[in-house]
């Protein structure tokens, strides 16, 4: 009941998962396993939520010195919560407009920040790397280099354009494209153990 | 010991890094710096495209053809996308060209709706008569097929409530005989949606602007010839706001401020609907309308800065790290 | 009399005539065909307009499926084939198109119907190709993990980012400072994430080995109960279940950079030694790698998100390059079961590549037989 | 005024994140915890209106007013598998959790397996043998080309490129063989070819995306420069 039954499960359904692709008439029923899938799933959400409120309670009963922040996380995800869903029931109510608003104004710009301090980590990042320690590095540091250039070139260095389409074109997409073959046998292969139960480490692993 | 120059190369601190990186973009974006790119093919075959719809109404003014433009991109992408709408609209607006504007997402009709009006109020156009803005129709498939015999019968209302056929501007534009270009800007695969449906079916040009990231997966539709051509990322938006800058000094001159002041200087101030625009700018409106017309170019002086940058800190990395190594096998 | 048969017989073929001419230059054809490969859920319509846009402007479709009321459809004519999927919804659904031409002028010319009954098939062919090469997948799996059972040694290279695992871990204990490990910011519709799963459980069992201090911040919730079961075992595994709280792997967040926000803000004030970062990432996978740059921590990365490995090769101390990922966890292990399907994967691939050079050979002389017989996805 | 207010928080977190590159410090850490707060809730909401009510709720309701007995019940099992998850909280019985853990992944990498196999590795090779308009990757008519027009576009863009193209994903497959020893020549060849492959795609789609990450930094410059200076300033001017 503890291991066999899962692994049987696991077994049944990944031919259910293989079945609606190669027999036609199962395509209405993908559909519903999809919506199933769906269901399930959003069961685990209050596990998830579950986990991050222990996560911060422990912090605020050890006394952690930030525990204040984690009172921070609880309000606002319970404000989010309640003022979203009466707002769902109350359309165009104050709720609604306060539930837009922090999402306009709190949410995406938190999100495109957090994304843009990209434009920082890529730099020290190219800093660091682009080093002609070895041959290859070097490879690395003149192609990305190249392909700097040619982002912006003008004038005179347009020819740093067209190599960065040839570069782009050509080696980049045949590197691409072994990865991914190499990739796609490597999912394959991973999926095939799953279902036939030679690989169960996603059921806390053991013999 | 003095520490030589190249181990602090080497070890210099990320935060001088940063900052350095802050103020190279800044300082283009504050001074205002423009970047004029060379003009790639891609790009020009729009502006060509949209020159030639000009010459057709000149020569068929009575049965104009339009260009429709859909807002397939959300708030997320504005940054890089805005100014390409912004320069094929200016530049439609410029050539007096019917315009049909529509949004393919929920999130972007404020958007749509927004940079709708805030270009053709530079012009003096006239809501209905010059432009209409569709909302969002939906579904999207239903809609771009209804254009196909008549997209009255089934976008029945404006965004704005008016009925279609009470319209001026719908009753000559409603199918695609009379759309000459339908430009798509895109962050995601609407692009190919336009494809299937608009070029496919109805055998009509599209023209597309795009992200930076998603312009290699569209290169192959313009060799096809099914795009007739494609802005990619802000360089494609300086590209074309470049041109519509040239066309627009050619027309009205360098005094773009005056030009959009005295449209509205006249008597005739009822003909624009308030709750489309309010004609008339305040002096912080008129900054904006002029700042956004080198959006993109002063966006590319920043790119070109920190992509300057960041080639000298390579080099510099490099030099360092040579220097050091000769150092280490001397002792 | 005779004559007078002769002259109608004449008279009415001369009638015919303008029908027989129209019938050799028709002003378009079109046909509607079952699309195969599917349960009857659509047909398709293939239209090819034969007259010119100047002699033909649009062609009015009436299209009538199944009880449905009849729909009207217009096509310019731009002298391209057009192709349209109709929607029948199931198998069995009679449908039937009639064309008109709308001529220059306004008026309206039947061109015909066509009809059909829409069929379902059994199998999708499309996807047997995929199918059939799985099933030869699965036979080499058995094989060899057949011979690995049997005892048969089987080589594996050196992997540099699995090698320094071990060496990684040492220096977090030597230090005193914890673990971080991230197991991708995908869900487990990601074969990665499971592929990172697999790599946890060797990791989690040296930490407590080491009692070094664990993080396992997580972003999906139905990963976070299969990343606390693998460290849980993990830790019985090594005999220091009283080392593990439930705590160790934990939710983080549930949007992306909300989630990476957190992770680097923990990365800051924890000061990790070592961070795993292996799975499936997006964009933010240089916020957490820079991140771990900064405090000083050894990164051992691995994903298989190709745009996101440049990133990583650049800020990382070690990277498992795409397939590597998937490798790691026969690599680590050495159980023959494994390893056996590694060596399976390689012959496979061994075998996919010598079909690949011999297509490209015979189609370099204009035979294209092996290339759509064993590699065109279609069938 | 209400914009105002809301601008300027958007504002003050845009600076609070951006405060985390010098060190951590409360602003970030405010920041951090609001957002994930935030987040989360948005996401529990979204999950209810846009997952519970229209995929689990309703269809259940209509399959029962439908008198569709099979989909109301398969829906009902669907619901019953989902809180099983909850058995997680208990100390016996946790390990029930495993079902629907172990149903959601079978059930999602058997689906993985053929159209990993048809997109990611027939249809490349496919791609490797003749491009999307049905020509030959290693094009004799094209090396034609080039000695007809020998300029270098046309070396690098049309004789050079098939071929390239070519011989850099078989070698880069190759280096991805794990059971094979150093010493099959095969596998020693292209060793090396096939690192430089590697690092060139890295480098180029390094340099070629930082133009996309020094945008979203704009962007952010844009809000503040253009969308909250000028509403602040009209606010104080009157």
């Amino acid at each position: 009941m503890k291991r066999t039954l899962p692994l049987a499960l696991a077994f049944i359904f990944g031919l259910i998962g293989i079945a609606v692709q190669i027999v036609p008439a199962l395509k209405g029923f993908l559909n519903t396993m999809l919506d199933w899938m769906a269901i399930i799933g959003s069961f685990a959400l209050a596990l998830g939520v579950s986990s991050l409120t222990r996560h911060h309670m422990t912090k605020i009963r050890r006394k952690h010195k930030d525990m204040f922040f984690s009172y921070v996380t609880f309000v606002t995800m319970l404000f989010m919560m309640i003022i979203g869903l009466i707002g769902y029931f109350q359309p165009e109510s104050l709720y609604q407009r306060l539930f837009g608003n922090m999402y306009n104004y709190v949410r995406v710009p938190l999100d495109a920040s957090m994304f843009a301090l990209l434009a920082f980590f890529i730099t020290s990042a190219a800093y660091r790397a682009f080093r002609a320690r070895t041959w290859l590095a070097t490879v690395l540091l003149v192609a990305g280099v190249v392909v700097m250039m040619g982002r912006v070139a003008f004038g005179p260095f347009m020819i740093f354009n067209d190599i960065t389409a040839w570069l782009m074109k050509v080696p980049t997409t045949a590197a691409m494209r072994g990865l991914t073959i190499g990739i796609g046998l490597g999912i394959v292969a991973t999926s095939i153990k799953i279902v036939l139960g030679i690989e169960r480490s996603y059921l806390g692993g053991g013999e | 010991m003095k520490t030589p120059w190249y181990e602090k190369i080497a070890s210099v601190d990320k935060k001088i890094l940063y900052v350095i990186m802050f103020v190279v973009v800044m300082i283009p974006l504050l001074a205002k710096w423009t970047y004029n790119p060379d003009v790639m093919d891609e790009v020009q075959d729009i502006y060509d495209e949209v020159e030639e719809i000009y010459a057709y109404n000149l020569a068929n003014p009575d049965a104009p053809m339009g260009i429709l433009f859909s807002f397939d991109y959300g708030p997320s992408t504005s940054a890089e996308l805005d100014p390409m709408m912004m320069s094929v609209l200016r530049h439609a607006f410029l050539r007096k060209i019917p315009v049909v504007t529509w949004v393919a997402f929920v999130d972007s009709i404020d958007l749509g709706k927004r940079i709708t009006n805030f270009i053709a109020k530079e012009y003096g156009a006239v809501y209905g008569e010059d432009f209409v803005f569709m909302g969002y129709p939906y579904p999207m498939t239903a809609a771009v097929v209804a254009f196909g015999s008549d997209v009255r019968k089934f976008l029945v209302k404006d965004f704005y409530g008016n009925v279609s056929t009470d319209l001026p501007l719908l009753n000559k534009i409603y199918n695609y005989k009379s759309i000459g270009l339908i430009v798509t800007v895109s962050g995601t695969s609407m692009p190919r949606f336009w494809v299937t449906y608009a070029n496919t079916l109805y055998g009509k040009k599209i023209a597309t602007g795009t992200t930076a990231v998603s312009a290699a997966d569209f290169y192959p539709f313009l060799q096809t010839k099914q795009m007739i051509g494609m802005m990619g990322g802000l360089r494609g938006a300086a590209e074309y706001e470049k041109l519509v800058y040239e066309l627009e000094t050619e027309l009205i001159g360098t005094d773009t401020e005056m030009y959009m002041q005295s449209v509205y200087k006249q008597n005739t101030v009822q003909k624009w609907d308030t709750k489309v625009f309010t004609p008339g700018y305040t002096e912080e409106e008129l900054r904006e309308h002029i700042s956004t017309r080198m959006t993109a170019r002063t966006g590319m002086a920043s790119q070109a800065a920190a992509h300057f940058f960041v080639i000298f800190l390579i080099i510099l990395a490099n030099l360092g790290y040579f220097f050091k190594r000769r150092a280490e096998n001397k002792r | 009399m005779k004559t007078k048969k002769i002259m109608i017989i004449l008279w009415a073929l001369l009638f015919c005539l303008p029908v027989a001419a129209e019938e050799r230059a028709p002003l378009a054809n079109f046909e509607l065909k079952d699309t195969p490969n599917n349960a009857g859920e659509q047909v398709e319509f293939l239209f090819v307009p034969a007259a010119s846009p100047e002699e033909v402007p649009e062609f009015l479709l009436h299209i009538a499926i199944g009880d449905e009321p009849v729909k009207e459809r217009r096509l310019v004519n731009a002298g391209k084939e057009i192709f349209l999927p109709l929607i029948t919804g199931e198998a069995g659904v009679p449908v039937e198109v009639r064309v008109e031409a709308v001529m220059d002028d306004g008026s309206l010319k039947n061109l015909g119907t066509s009809s059909l009954v829409s069929r379902g098939e059994w199998l999708n062919m499309n996807s047997m190709k995929a199918f059939i090469l799985g099933l030869l997948f699965i036979a080499l799996i058995i094989f060899y993990v057949g011979r690995a059972k049997k005892g048969k040694d089987l080589f594996i290279r050196k992997i540099p980012g699995l090698e320094a695992i071990d060496d990684a871990l040492g220096r977090a204990t030597e230090m005193g400072r914890p673990v971080f490990y991230v197991p991708g910011t995908s869900s487990m519709a990601d074969v990665a994430t499971l592929a990172s799963l697999n790599i946890l459980r060797p990791v989690a069992r040296q930490v407590a080995k080491y009692e070094t201090p664990f993080s396992v911040p997580v972003k999906d919730p139905i990963v976070v109960s299969v990343a606390q079961d693998v460290v849980k075992e993990a830790y019985m595994a090594a005999g220091r279940p009283d080392l593990y709280d439930d705590g160790i792997a934990y939710l983080a967040s549930m949007g992306q950079f909300d989630y990476s926000g957190a992770v680097s803000g923990s990365m800051m004030r924890e000061k990790p030694a070592t961070v795993f970062l292996l799975g499936m990432f997006y964009a933010e996978s240089l916020i957490l790698a820079e991140t771990a740059n900064s405090v000083g921590a050894i990164q051992i990365a691995g994903t298989d998100a190709s745009s996101q490995l440049p990133f990583f090769i650049a800020a990382c101390d070690y990277t498992l390059i795409g397939e590597e990922l998937y490798a790691a966890s026969a690599y680590m292990s050495r159980e023959p079961l494994l390893l056996g399907t590694l060596k399976a994967q390689d012959i496979l691939k061994g075998l996919l590549l010598l079909l690949f050079v011999t297509a490209i050979i015979f189609q370099l002389f204009g035979i294209d037989f092996v290339m759509d017989t064993f590699l065109k996805p279609e069938w | 005024m209400g914009t105002l207010i809301w601008m300027t928080i958007a504002l003050f977190l845009t600076l609070a994140v951006f405060s985390f590159l010098f060190r951590d410090n409360v602003l970030y850490k405010f920041a951090e915890h609001l957002f994930v707060g935030v987040s989360v809730g948005y996401t529990v909401y979204v999950s209810y209106t846009n997952l519970f009510l229209p995929r689990v709720w309703n269809p259940l309701r209509r399959a029962i007013g439908d008198g569709n007995i099979l989909l109301a019940l398969w829906l009902a099992l669907g619901v019953l598998v989902g809180i099983l998850y909850f058995s997680r909280f208990t100390q016996n019985w946790n390990w029930v959790s495993r079902y629907p853990i172990s149903i959601t992944v079978g059930y999602l990498t058997g689906y993985s397996i053929i159209p990993s196999l048809k997109a990611r590795i027939l249809s490349q090779f496919y791609g490797t043998v003749v491009d999307p308009a049905g020509d030959s990757l290693l094009n004799a008519e094209k090396i034609g080309v080039f000695f007809k027009e020998p300029t270098l576009h046309n070396f690098f863009f049309e004789a050079m490129a098939g071929p390239l193209l070519v011989f850099g994903v078989f070698v880069v497959i190759v280096y991805f063989f794990f059971s094979f020893k150093n010493t099959n020549p095969v596998v020693r060849f292209s060793r090396n070819p096939a690192l430089v492959y590697l690092m060139v795609a890295f480098g180029a789609s390094f340099g070629y995306t930082f133009m996309g990450r020094i945008s979203l930094f704009i962007g952010r410059m844009n809000f503040i420069f253009h969308e909250w200076w000028p509403i602040f300033k009209n606010m104080i001017s009157g």
